[in-house]
């Protein structure tokens, strides 16, 4: 009986290792029939295409950037392979799923690599964007991540670029911001201190704050396996009188976050970052309770520029819910990819090294009109983007510009 | 000087005397008997001895060396073996493997000279070997040796247990029921194999059993207890004879 | 003043984790599994009532029932499929590696169905605070039900167990599976029966965890139901006294030990009272020594 | 040649089995590689699947040979991973040699992860079953925990410890943070390679199987099966307990040793080293049959493929990992499943047999 089992299980395995080379070969040919539904219907046309591969979380607890992610760049593929796509090549986007985690994050990319990807937008997370960027240095292949915000994302590679802020830019110009305006004096902070871009956030931020004569009042923390009570960290807050709570975390926490601190009767100024845009399209959420938050980001929902409408109304209709931070950045990053690649007049046969080459030179000719950078993006060789943020304010459910 | 000492040894278990100044004396190379009505107490004088429970009062010696309140494998170590009522072997290990693992304490060499196949772990390995079936051969289990305990016959495994107790080579083992659950036949046939122990291995053994005819049979002196407490100690024909042992056990059916 | 306010707090995440582990406890008082699925369940018992509310626009009480129902039956096909035919298999560890695989099913098909955005729960219990001390501290009404919740549901299944016939049957059944069978008891209806009151539990359970703390998203189940597992093993796992009293502790300890230590360790100062506890008393704080007999 | 395959003792046979199966693999899939025949996947996944195998082996050494459930695993494989982390990061241009770095780093973390195994086994393995279980959890938690507040940096003075964050550390300009708390050590050499991987699977099997066929192996598998029996012939059980739990952790040090060394990115997530990492373990070694190392060796390589294989379900690929996971469970170990598998493959192989024979 037990060697039956065993060498059943031995089939199973030769089975599925089979599977492996004859899932490689497949793919190849068929191209993009598992993939995330973005590629046109004519790919095969003679221009070539270009394969931009994605790497995000797709199931586990940071799915909805994932989502968001792919949701964005889809919508941007569309558009462009609508128009004729990039200097003729049509584009196919794949998003494979790296539940925000390094190692699966390496295999996504090397899953999309065996599909063909010709350079990379991703990946959506910090942790697993720092291993991604490694080994796209090691290959040589040009890349872009949307919401990447470590600096060792970046900053150690010279083929990687960021559309979003970095870590360290969101906490100092959220410092600098709160001091030029002279919102509070006296500042609580509650922070994710098991995660990379909340305590990078909060880091700098209380670098800068010293510097700009801000009184850090509380400095408390949760962590992802604490994150359901936050009221220890709101009761410190109010205690210790501080005028303004900076929130450098995302929109889930912080929704639990004013809904426990309205249930004390605790309502400062509140503050957060990029990853706060998104609190309005909470399902159920009492947006009431958001009133007067203010944020600083590249990006709002509900701004009324009309490019940003037309993204909403496209994401809307497309996907059925409202988009965040992370749909509008990924749609830039594609955005930028495409004017960088015709900068570089980039043709479906260069290989991906001497496709990075010449869009590491490209990136810095370029100016993005983006939904994330309103008065254009533009790149150093560091990688880093340069754009200035927007101090946005819930007003009336609404997004409204502080500025 | 007798091998075995006890005197007034008791033990409670929430109120209730389990055993309750107990006291025997075994001289070295006796073939001793301990009976008595279920519940008398048997099993717990047995955990006494062997350190599974810590008397509240009382003294233990074997051999002359006080090892009262001791640690089990201190016991084990100081010369006294046991089997259980309830066989417990090495169910997942060979035949072979329970003996060696008797052998534990007398046939040493380091883990690290294990993990590295070292020369003195074949040295010792081949004398372990060599031993464990001579033992196994007195019990008739060698043809056995590579068979999991677990599928051994239940008689068999009595066996086997006992086997692995001699492998630690104490000066005195403990049996506990060894022919429970054995047919006439098989229990003439351990029987033999006890003398045939003792006198090989030059052992001094003690029994618990409640088959009359074993008892009768093999042991040489009987120590009756009944709710806790020795009733009759003595020559086993003088104890069997004795009209309060046989109104104990036959008020007691 | 602020210690009592984060003691106060300590209670309602305690109940909180009382109430799951209730379910918990029970579940492993008699079938003897650590059901590591218990969690998913009241994710989806949760998912259920806030779908009957929001978008059916059901009456509260009427959506909590389907919640409980619908968590009933979950529990009981999943006791069905995954976990009775392995209950006889040669390891208990089985059972468990089943277990998590459903855990894991349930959290993709919420994912599926219910998307990966966070989702916020409705209030649905309307109930007014309660304040003490000239309004300094305030203990709101989901907290009070929580814990009258706990203590109502610790006392009816005490006296279901201890009153009733299957109750009976279920003390039997956890004592000794066969020799319960042998009395002519229906074991395997006594287990899927603790299965589908532990469910219907879970369904309660997910309402009051998320009227608690009203974020929903497939995963909010499986962290408070370790937390409720280390509950329950706190107080000594199988006792349901006990799970009360463990979720309740470390509730508190939580709170505190965030508040006056370090809101960073939070996790790794509950885990190590837990740890102390269980070497101070190796079968928790209510838990029966059961030494082996020789 | 066959004589003496047949007179060879069960174990050894199979242990031989084992062992042609890990060689033979390594070998095709290195000829693979040089041919070039390999999809970008694949051999990406070739270093993460060592790891795992080297886990499960680990793992099965406290569960299978040693009896009792663990489930903090994870835990050491993250101090193994740090520790070595953490010296290659120092040790990155003082030692000039990457192998003799790597190899360092390996010891480093394995002692590490080693003498963690004793200081939390001698505590917690009084404990038994369900309660030794969930006591692991809580010091894989903590262990997880702490290194996330873990600061430290260096500078010409030496190093700096903050369990605060980085400006606390108070270094000159010139320092370097080394490790980042929740942000980790990133930068990490990437020195693991698929025949190290393949080299330190060999090792813990010569370990385990050595180990289990020898003194302290046969005394280990007696605590398991009765531990009073184990006590009444003078086995000392806290000292074998201890022995193989500190194996078992020395080995999971060395997996993660393996893991950080790489990815250029290590992080202390619940993903990665949380209690699920623990589980997914135990699910290699119980679904292998437990204490059935060639079983957990071949559980390991396919639950860590598999859901790479299911990529191509995009959406469903969870779910349909879920589903098969189960229905694998079920198959192996539902008393049922193996009456019915023993009823009709046993007579499809009893067929075989006879139409050879014919």
């Amino acid at each position: 009986m037990k060697k039956m089992k065993k060498f059943l299980s031995l089939a199973l395995a030769a089975a599925m290792t089979a599977g492996v080379f004859a899932g490689c070969g497949e793919e190849k040919t068929t191209g993009s029939d598992n993939s995330a539904q973005s590629s046109s219907s004519d790919s095969g046309s003679s221009e070539g295409t270009l394969k931009i591969g994605c790497m995000g979380p797709l199931t586990g607890d940071n799915a909805a950037y994932g989502e968001a992610v792919n949701n964005g760049a889809q919508l941007a593929v569309e558009e462009i392979n609508a128009e004729g796509g990039i200097n003729g090549m049509q584009v196919e986007f794949k998003c494979e799923d790296d539940e925000a985690d390094a190692e699966k994050a390496v295999n996504a990319y090397n899953s999309l690599k065996d599909w063909g990807m010709q350079m990379v937008m991703g990946a959506v997370t910090s942790g697993a964007c720092t291993a991604v960027s490694a080994e796209t240095a090691n290959d040589h292949m040009f890349q872009i991540t949307p919401s990447g915000t470590s600096m060792d994302c970046v900053a150690p590679y010279d083929n990687v670029f960021r559309l979003c802020f970095s870590d360290p830019a969101q906490g100092t110009k959220s410092a600098e911001y709160i001091a030029s305006k002279g919102l509070a004096t006296k500042i609580a902070v509650i922070y994710d201190s098991s995660d990379t871009y909340s305590s990078g956030i909060y880091q700098s931020f209380a670098a800068e704050a010293k510097n700009q004569g801000l009184e850090i009042v509380a400095a408390e923390a949760f962590t992802a396996d604490n994150k359901t009570d936050f009221s220890v960290q709101l009761q410190k807050a109010k205690d210790s009188g501080a005028e303004l709570v900076f929130l450098p975390i995302y929109y889930q926490q912080a929704s639990a976050i004013l809904q426990q601190a309205d249930k004390m009767g605790f309502a400062p100024q509140w503050f957060g970052c990029d990853g706060m845009d998104g609190i309005l399209g909470v399902d159920g959420f009492d947006t009431s309770l958001a009133e007067g938050l203010m944020l600083l980001t590249p990006f709002a929902t509900d701004a009324s520029d009309e490019k940003t409408q037309n993204f909403n109304k496209a994401y809307e209709e497309e996907f059925g819910i409202e988009p965040i931070q992370f749909a509008a950045d990924a749609y830039d990053a594609i955005y930028a990819i495409k004017l960088a690649a015709e900068d570089a007049g980039l043709t479906a046969d260069m290989d991906p090294s001497e496709m990075c080459d010449k869009m590491m030179e490209s990136m810095l000719n370029i100016n993005l009109d983006g939904l994330t950078g309103v008065d254009g993006i533009t790149w150093d060789a560091s990688g880093e983007p340069n754009k200035a943020p927007k101090g946005v304010k819930i007003e009336n459910g609404a997004y409204v510009s502080m500025d | 000087m007798a091998l075995l000492e006890v005197k007034n040894l008791s033990i409670s278990f929430g109120g209730l005397r389990a055993v309750n100044e107990f006291h025997i004396e075994i001289q070295k190379g006796e073939l001793y008997g301990l009976i008595g009505p279920n519940g008398a107490g048997k099993t717990t004088a047995f955990n006494l001895l062997t350190g599974v429970y810590k008397p509240d009062e009382g003294i233990i010696k074997l051999d002359g060396v006080d090892i009262t309140g001791k640690k089990t494998i201190d016991i084990n170590k100081a010369g006294i073996a046991r089997t259980f009522q309830n066989i417990r072997l090495f169910k997942e290990l060979s035949v072979l493997d329970n003996v060696k693992a008797g052998l534990h304490n007398h046939y040493k060499y380091s883990t690290i000279e294990g993990i590295l196949r070292l020369p003195k772990f074949r040295k010792v390995e081949r004398e372990m070997d060599e031993r464990a079936m001579e033992i196994l051969q007195v019990f008739d289990l060698d043809k056995e040796a590579q068979t999991t305990a677990a599928n051994l016959p239940y008689g068999k495994q009595r066996k086997l247990e006992i086997a692995r107790a001699i492998a630690t080579k104490p000066k005195l083992l403990l049996l506990d029921e060894p022919a429970a659950g054995m047919n006439p036949n098989e229990t003439g046939e351990l029987m033999e194999t006890i003398r045939f122990v003792r006198d090989k291995f030059d052992m001094t053994i003690l029994l618990i059993e409640h088959d009359m005819k074993l008892v009768s049979g093999i042991c040489e002196e009987l120590t009756v207890l009944n709710f806790g407490q020795v009733l009759a100690q003595g020559k086993t024909s003088d104890v069997l004879n004795n009209p309060e042992v046989i109104s104990a056990y036959l008020g007691d059916e | 003043m602020s210690f009592i306010s984060y003691f106060i707090n300590g209670v309602s995440l305690g109940s909180v984790y009382a109430i799951i582990a209730l379910g918990y406890t029970m579940v492993y008082g008699i079938a003897k599994m650590l059901n590591f699925a218990h969690g998913d369940v009241i994710m989806i018992g949760a998912y259920v009532v806030l779908t009957c509310v929001s978008t059916a626009g059901l009456h509260p009480a009427l959506a909590v029932l389907i919640g409980i129902v619908a968590c009933t039956v979950f529990g009981i096909v999943i006791e069905r499929v995954a976990y009775r035919p392995l209950r006889n298999a040669a390891s208990p560890l089985a059972v468990l590696i089943t277990a998590i695989g459903v855990s894991y099913l349930l959290q993709n098909i919420a994912l599926l169905i219910f998307g990966s955005n966070t989702k916020s729960f409705p209030e649905i219990i309307k109930l007014p605070s309660l304040s003490l001390a000239g309004g300094k501290l305030t203990i709101t009404g989901t907290t009070i039900l929580t814990i009258v919740a706990c203590l109502v549901i610790m006392a009816g299944l005490m006296a279901f167990i201890n009153k009733t016939k299957a109750g009976q049957a279920m003390l039997a059944v956890s004592e000794d599976k066969g020799a319960a069978q042998l009395m002519g008891i229906n074991v395997n209806g006594t287990i899927a029966l603790t299965f589908a009151i532990g469910s219907a539990l879970a369904a309660l359970a997910g309402v009051l965890l998320c009227s608690t703390y009203p974020s929903l998203t497939p995963y909010t189940g499986s962290m408070p139901g370790i937390k409720a597992f280390v509950a329950a093993v706190f107080g000594g796992i199988g006792s349901i006294p006990g799970a009360l009293i463990g979720g309740i502790l470390l509730g508190v300890i939580e709170i505190l030990g965030k508040a006056y230590i370090s809101s960073q360790l939070a996790d790794a100062i509950v885990f190590a009272v837990l740890i102390v506890v269980l070497l101070v008393k190796p079968t928790g704080i209510l838990g029966k020594n059961i030494q082996e007999k020789v | 040649m066959n004589v003496m395959w047949k007179k060879m003792k069960k174990t050894t046979k199979s242990n031989m089995i084992t062992f042609g199966m890990v060689i033979l693999a390594y070998a095709v899939i290195q000829a693979m590689v040089m041919t070039g025949n390999i999809s970008s996947l694949f051999k990406g996944l070739l270093v993460p699947v060592c790891t795992y195998v080297i886990l499960a082996i680990s793992l099965n050494l406290v569960v299978g040979i040693l009896g009792e459930l663990s489930l903090g695993h994870a835990g050491f494989m993250c101090v193994g991973a740090f520790a070595s982390a953490f010296f290659s990061k120092c040790m990155q241009g003082v030692i000039a040699s990457d192998g003799l770095r790597f190899f360092l780093a390996l010891l480093i973390g394995a002692a590490a992860a080693g003498i963690f195994g004793i200081l939390i086994g001698i505590p917690v393995l009084r404990l038994k079953g369900d309660y030794l279980a969930i006591v692991t959890l809580a010091f894989g938690e903590i262990i997880k925990n702490v290194i996330n507040v873990m600061f430290i940096g260096k500078d010409a003075n030496g190093f700096h410890f903050s369990t605060k964050d980085v400006i606390s550390l108070n270094m000159e300009p010139d320092g370097v943070v080394l490790v980042n708390g929740p942000q980790g050590i990133t930068g990490t050499p990437k020195d693991s390679t698929f025949t190290i991987g393949v080299i330190l699977i060999l090792i813990t099997l010569i370990i385990i199987i050595n180990l289990v066929n020898s003194r302290s192996g046969r005394a280990i598998m007696a605590i398991r099966d009765n531990r009073i029996a184990a006590e009444s012939i003078g086995i000392n059980i806290t000292k074998y307990k201890l022995m193989a739990f500190s194996i078992s952790a020395a080995m999971a040090g060395c997996a993660g040793v393996l893991y950080a060394h790489n990815l250029s990115s290590l992080t202390a997530t619940p993903k990665n080293f949380g209690y699920n990492m623990s589980i997914m373990i135990l699910v290699f070694v119980v679904l292998g049959g437990i204490g059935n190392i060639r079983g957990s060796i071949i559980a390991a390589v396919i639950l860590t493929l598999l859901p790479e294989l299911l990529r191509g379900l995009s959406d469903y690929r969870m779910l349909i990992y879920a589903i098969v996971l189960i229905v694998m469970m079920l198959f192996n170990w539902a008393p049922k499943a193996i009456e019915w598998r023993e009823k009709y493959l046993g007579r499809l192989k009893h067929r075989k047999k006879t139409t050879k024979e014919a």
